[in-house]
């Protein structure tokens, strides 16, 4: 073969992120030193960020073994069954290092990423969510980060018409330097629309559809997302990849169109990695092998080399297998939907990737190598120090507190407080199927046509699972099963985004194992698959790791969909509250109350055991076709629970023989149901805690707050910080 | 009698407003850009989204689409025509209505539902309502700002049809949303067969999304097609 | 500007203005940021864009008279802006 | 500019561009809108952003340096912009 560039011009691997074991990893693969696009390929590709190696011998953990799951792991989306021959896609992503580059630019192009990988399985996006961490707010550079993140979501997602129904969002020192921004998506498609990222069939061919190819990322958005950051390192950076909504918008009806139109053997969106990625991917998957000229994928700026071109990482993208006699016809869509397209690879039996540039080969590397032999370690785990001191001290709680005192404060934190300034921004309307818009426990989303709906919740808990890895991880499991329950959805499967520190430090790998161990756990409880996932390694800046922050977004299905599904602001006059679920048991470790009012983070979280878990989440499910008002108690406790549903609804309540501690407690596993009459048809523990009525928040003995007074407080937590 | 929905690249509301339209008893098509030919439609709908990206201006690109010299054949000759959001955007640029919109205010991105104050039934848009009735839908814009630079002739006429107002039907600016010039949310021609407006009525055209308020403008404009084509 | 038998390329910068009197929330919204970063001797701030085209033309009156038409048929809207065309340096 | 006591009012125009190797896809998609029109010799699209600003400042300089900080701190992005300063006319 002809070699392009002599050995002793290659850019160092390690400038790449590679260490010299990896090299030698290539060199032994290849049989000889790699040229300057395999390194660049090989570099990319065995990222952190792309090839999960630190992970993924712990990712085998998760099941997905039910029923009903249709594609699990390892496609770009996890794919389960809604019944009918209608199916539902979802997938979650993170983008946090680009977003802390430019917050704007790198959200909106997190969700366009993550739009993609729904719709290359073949189905239409048909809702966002996200969840975010920043630094607290009364520094100017995080509400900049914060209002950036915010608007190039709606940004992105609003022009490229996918609603967004919400999110979650916590603020805490630890984000400071390290903002998160994850997004997750969802789409549904009928069965025969399927499409999986596998080509098969020798002489088929690639057609690269959407943008020009131009300097994006180039140096490795995957890179980046692959390395600590350090103080002063701007200039080192890729480009800011900027997102272009409408290119995305066209290419999403063109793919559906060809999917439609059975015109596609197979498709991969260009992510991480770009062209390198997708070629390899497609062909190494299908066994096979794969030709590709760079002198034919169309390009933005001219006279980019061939590294360049197969890492860049330009946005809108998608890279679709052919079979020959369909070219003309896919080429003919893509006018049709004003998108470029190019023809730039043939399948082979390969199992090389053989890539030319001006008719010369700069890469001939077996394709499933890229993928397959990237290396995995078991790297060292070890419980970190800082536990010991945590558990042993106890958060202290003031038996005779005033609850409105306490109120007004908590009510205020920006974690707390309304949302309304963040869900406004979005649209969370389009497709007229939002039944529960954000600002309840979960959205509920109604199928047109069909009785059937799907409930989305996305949870994560850093502080907490900061103090228990394994406890936190797996309560944010049960709390989003328990959100989508009281829509009355059951849980149906999840998807994760793991986001935590330095893998290379011991105790960061500990909370990572940790975490896994009690997401998995939690879903085995609740028979719940984990569909498909993230990994964010090396969010850790000047040496400081983020809080351990696993996010999930749990799906719920229900049909029929309730005809009245319980809604927050559904509360009147005359009725009865219960409370259903465990009783308090001293759970203030982590809690609001705990990091608010006293200023500390200490304590161990209560524990959860799986047959509670299944019993109260099957009894809000069921409940929730015959009660108006269900919520779930989780942030703040019983009180800051009743409180929304109070401001929500427009009156007040008065609440007997509960103490003061016990209404701040968060004790899991339990949330309060408003009806008429005066029993509650569940068999999960219940009692009944008082009446609504008047126009205050009356706690009894614990003291009483105006509903006017806490709405106002309560809804004006985000705007008074931001404007 | 059959409504067309005119589908730039970017439009994003078009299977919605079909939705409602449907559930007001229309038939429908949906008409590609690209097309030239309307096919004599009774009543025309430009709906919401995100036309051409809303790059250079919102409506400035999608008003030279090949469909618009039909559209604008068929409005000058009394067709009902309307544009929401978006779609009002593009009526703005073609000329077919005076003034323009602007970024919001705030300069955010506004989605929730809104109270507007019916101002004049004398519109294929308002005919089935009341004036001063006052109307809960949602809006969904960043350029949802009404600027004019004839505006004293714009009120003096008649042609302002909705105004953002509060509950009780009050306009002020704490009931303006977006900071649109004397809280215009639609306006209709001189002839009356055209109008546009922010809101969206599909997303207020069934109870379980929240209201069912906006049907009384769709049954307006379909009732007014009827109207056109007896 | 490059030579290509005959044709040249001739470059220009459109500057588009919102008309005075019309409303200009990002001029407002920006003026009132800088007041509150501390500049409080701002009196006035406003919003505007540039585009910059190349445009390829047998003389520069040529290209500048078809930008002339750009800026007429889209680049501007005459009911809300006002533009200004110049050669670019 | 208009005297007031020994101070000033002074015009800037501040220039604002995308740096170069970023995607523009408002000119990318305003070019091809151009040409769909029938101008065929456009060669090159790029969008940028113009803000007028009067300050009042003792000095010319000083009222340049003020602009000059307002640029830095909040005008333009410098991850993703380049921006230029000039007295308006
Ligand atoms: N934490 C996780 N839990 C479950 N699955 C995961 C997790 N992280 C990654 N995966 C799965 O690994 C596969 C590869 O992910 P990735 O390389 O990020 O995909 P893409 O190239 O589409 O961005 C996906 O199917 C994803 O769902
Ligand atoms: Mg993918």
């Amino acid at each position: 073969m002809t070699t392009v560039d002599a050995p002793d011009r290659l850019p160092d691997h390690r400038k790449l992120g590679m260490t010299d074991d990896e090299y030698q990893g290539v060199i032994n693969i290849l049989g000889r030193e790699p040229l300057a696009a395999e390194l660049a390929m090989y570099s990319v590709m065995w990222s952190e960020h792309c090839s999960y190696k630190s992970s993924r011998t712990h990712l085998g953990r998760f099941k997905s073994d039910q029923p009903w799951v249709v594609v699990g792991p390892g496609e770009n989306a996890g794919v389960v069954d809604l019944g009918d021959g209608w199916l539902a896609a979802l997938r979650i992503e993170s983008h946090n290092h680009p977003s802390f580059v430019e917050p704007y630019q790198g959200a909106a192009t997190g969700v366009g990423g993550i739009l993609r990988d729904i719709f290359t399985m073949g189905a239409r996006p048909i809702a966002l969510w996200n969840a975010l961490r920043f630094g607290p707010l009364d520094e100017p550079r995080n509400r900049y980060l914060f209002e950036g993140v915010v608007s190039g979501i709606a940004g992105y997602g609003n022009a490229v018409g996918v609603p967004t129904l919400g999110g979650e969002v916590e603020f805490a020192d630890r984000f400071s330097k390290n903002p998160l921004v994850n997004v997750m998506a969802l789409g549904i498609l009928k069965r025969d629309q399927l499409v999986l990222s596998a080509a098969s069939g020798v002489g088929n061919v690639a057609i690269l559809l959407g943008a020009a190819t131009g300097r994006d990322g180039i140096g490795g958005a995957s890179i980046l997302a692959s390395a600590a950051f350090e103080e002063g390192d701007e200039e080192k950076r890729p480009n800011v990849q900027v997102g272009d909504p409408f290119e995305e918008k066209k290419l999403i009806e063109a793919c559906l169109e060809l999917f439609d139109r059975n015109l596609v053997v197979a498709i991969q969106d260009l992510g991480a990695a770009g062209i390198s990625c997708a070629t390899s991917e497609v062909a190494g998957s299908g066994g096979l092998g794969m030709d590709v000229d760079l002198d034919r994928v169309h390009l933005r700026e001219s006279d980019m080399n061939p590294g360049e071109i197969l890492m860049s990482e330009s946005q809108e993208r998608m890279l679709a297998v052919v079979t020959p006699e369909n070219e003309a016809e896919v080429l003919a869509v893509a006018e049709r939907w004003e998108i470029d397209a190019s023809t730039i690879g043939t399948i082979t039996t390969g199992p090389e990737l053989v890539v030319y540039s001006g008719g010369e080969i700069v890469g001939d590397v077996p394709a499933a190598s890229l993928a397959d032999d990237a290396p995995r370690y078991d790297r060292p785990a070890e419980r970190p120090d800082y536990l010991d001191e945590a558990w042993a001290s106890e958060p202290h709680v003031l038996q005779s507190l005033d609850a409105a005192e306490v109120l007004r404060v908590l009510l205020d934190d920006p974690a707390i407080g309304d949302r309304t300034w963040i869900s406004r921004q979005y649209d969370h309307m389009l497709f007229l199927n939002t039944v529960i818009e954000p600002g309840h426990d979960a959205s509920l989303l109604r199928i047109k046509g069909t009785k059937k709906a799907l409930a989305i919740s996305t949870d994560g808990d850093s502080l907490r699972t900061y103090l228990d890895p394994r406890r936190g991880s797996a309560r944010i499991v049960f709390e989003s099963a328990l959100n989508v329950a009281v829509t009355g959805a059951t849980p149906y499967a999840l998807v994760d985004n793991l986001n935590f520190g330095n893998p290379e430090v011991p105790g960061v790998m500990w909370q990572f194992i940790e975490s896994v161990e009690g997401i998995a756990w939690a879903c085995e409880a609740l028979d719940v698959p984990v569909v498909g996932g993230n990994v964010s390694f090396y969010n850790q800046t000047d040496g400081v790791d983020i809080y351990p922050s696993p996010v999930v977004g749990m799906l719920g299905f229900c049909e029929p969909m309730p005809e009245q599904p319980p809604r927050l602001d559904r509360a009147e006059e005359g009725m009865t509250i219960w409370l259903v679920g465990q009783d308090a048991q001293g759970d203030f470790a982590a809690s609001a109350y705990d990091r608010i009012i006293n200023g500390a983070l200490g304590g161990r979280p209560c524990d959860v055991d799986a047959e509670t878990a299944r019993r109260v989440v099957e009894a809000a499910t069921t409940l929730a076709y015959e009660t108006p008002v269900l919520h779930d108690i989780s942030i703040g406790g019983l009180a800051v629970a009743l409180a929304e549903v109070a401001i929500k609804s427009g009156v007040g309540f008065e609440i007997e023989g509960v103490s003061g501690p016990d209404l701040f407690d968060e004790t899991p596993l339990r949330f309060i149901a408003v009806t008429y009459g005066d029993e509650l048809p569940t068999n999960a523990p219940h009692r009944e805690i008082g009446v609504v009525g008047g126009d205050a928040l009356d706690f009894g003995d614990a003291g009483a707050i105006d509903v006017a007074e806490a709405a106002n407080i309560w809804r004006n937590a985000l705007p008074r910080r931001m404007e | 009698m059959t409504i067309a929905v005119v589908v730039f690249p970017g439009t994003n509301c078009e299977h919605d407003i079909v939705h409602a339209l449907e559930l007001a008893g229309a038939d429908t098509e949906m008409v590609w850009h690209r097309d030239t030919d309307l096919r004599g439609a009774d009543g025309i709908v430009l709906p919401g989204g995100f036309a051409h990206g809303d790059y250079l201006r919102t409506g400035a690109i999608a008003r030279f689409s090949p469909i618009m010299d039909d559209v604008v054949t068929l409005a000058t000759e009394g067709t009902p025509t309307i544009g929401i959001c978006n779609g009002f955007q593009i009526l703005c640029e073609a000329g077919l209505l005076p003034g323009g919109l602007v970024a919001n205010r705030d300069l955010k991105f506004i989605c929730e539902p809104v109270h507007i104050r019916v101002e004049s039934t004398d519109s294929v848009l308002t005919r089935a309502a009341e004036v001063g009735q006052v109307l809960r839908i949602p809006l969904n814009s960043y350029e949802g700002n009404y600027v004019a630079d004839n505006i004293q002739r714009i009120e003096a006429e008649g042609d302002v049809i909705l105004r953002y107002s509060g509950s009780g039907g009050e306009v002020d600016d704490g009931t303006n949303p977006n900071g649109s010039t004397n809280s215009i949310a639609g306006i209709t021609n001189a002839a009356r067969n055209v109008a546009g407006f922010m809101p969206h009525p599909e997303r207020a055209s069934e109870a379980i999304l929240g209201s069912t308020d906006g049907m009384v403008l769709i049954e307006s404009f379909l009732a007014s097609a009827e109207l056109a084509r007896a | 500007m490059c030579e290509d038998g005959g044709i040249l390329t001739y470059s220009f910068i459109v500057s588009i203005a919102r008309k005075t009197g019309l409303s200009d929330p990002e001029g407002a919204t920006t003026h009132k940021a800088l007041t509150d970063l501390g500049f409080t001797g701002v009196s006035m701030v406003a919003f505007g864009r540039t585009i910059s085209i190349d445009v390829e033309a047998m003389s520069q009156d040529e290209a500048r008279s078809q930008v002339e038409a750009m800026c007429a048929k889209l680049l501007a809207n005459p009911v809300m802006e006002t533009y200004h065309i110049e050669p670019a340096s």
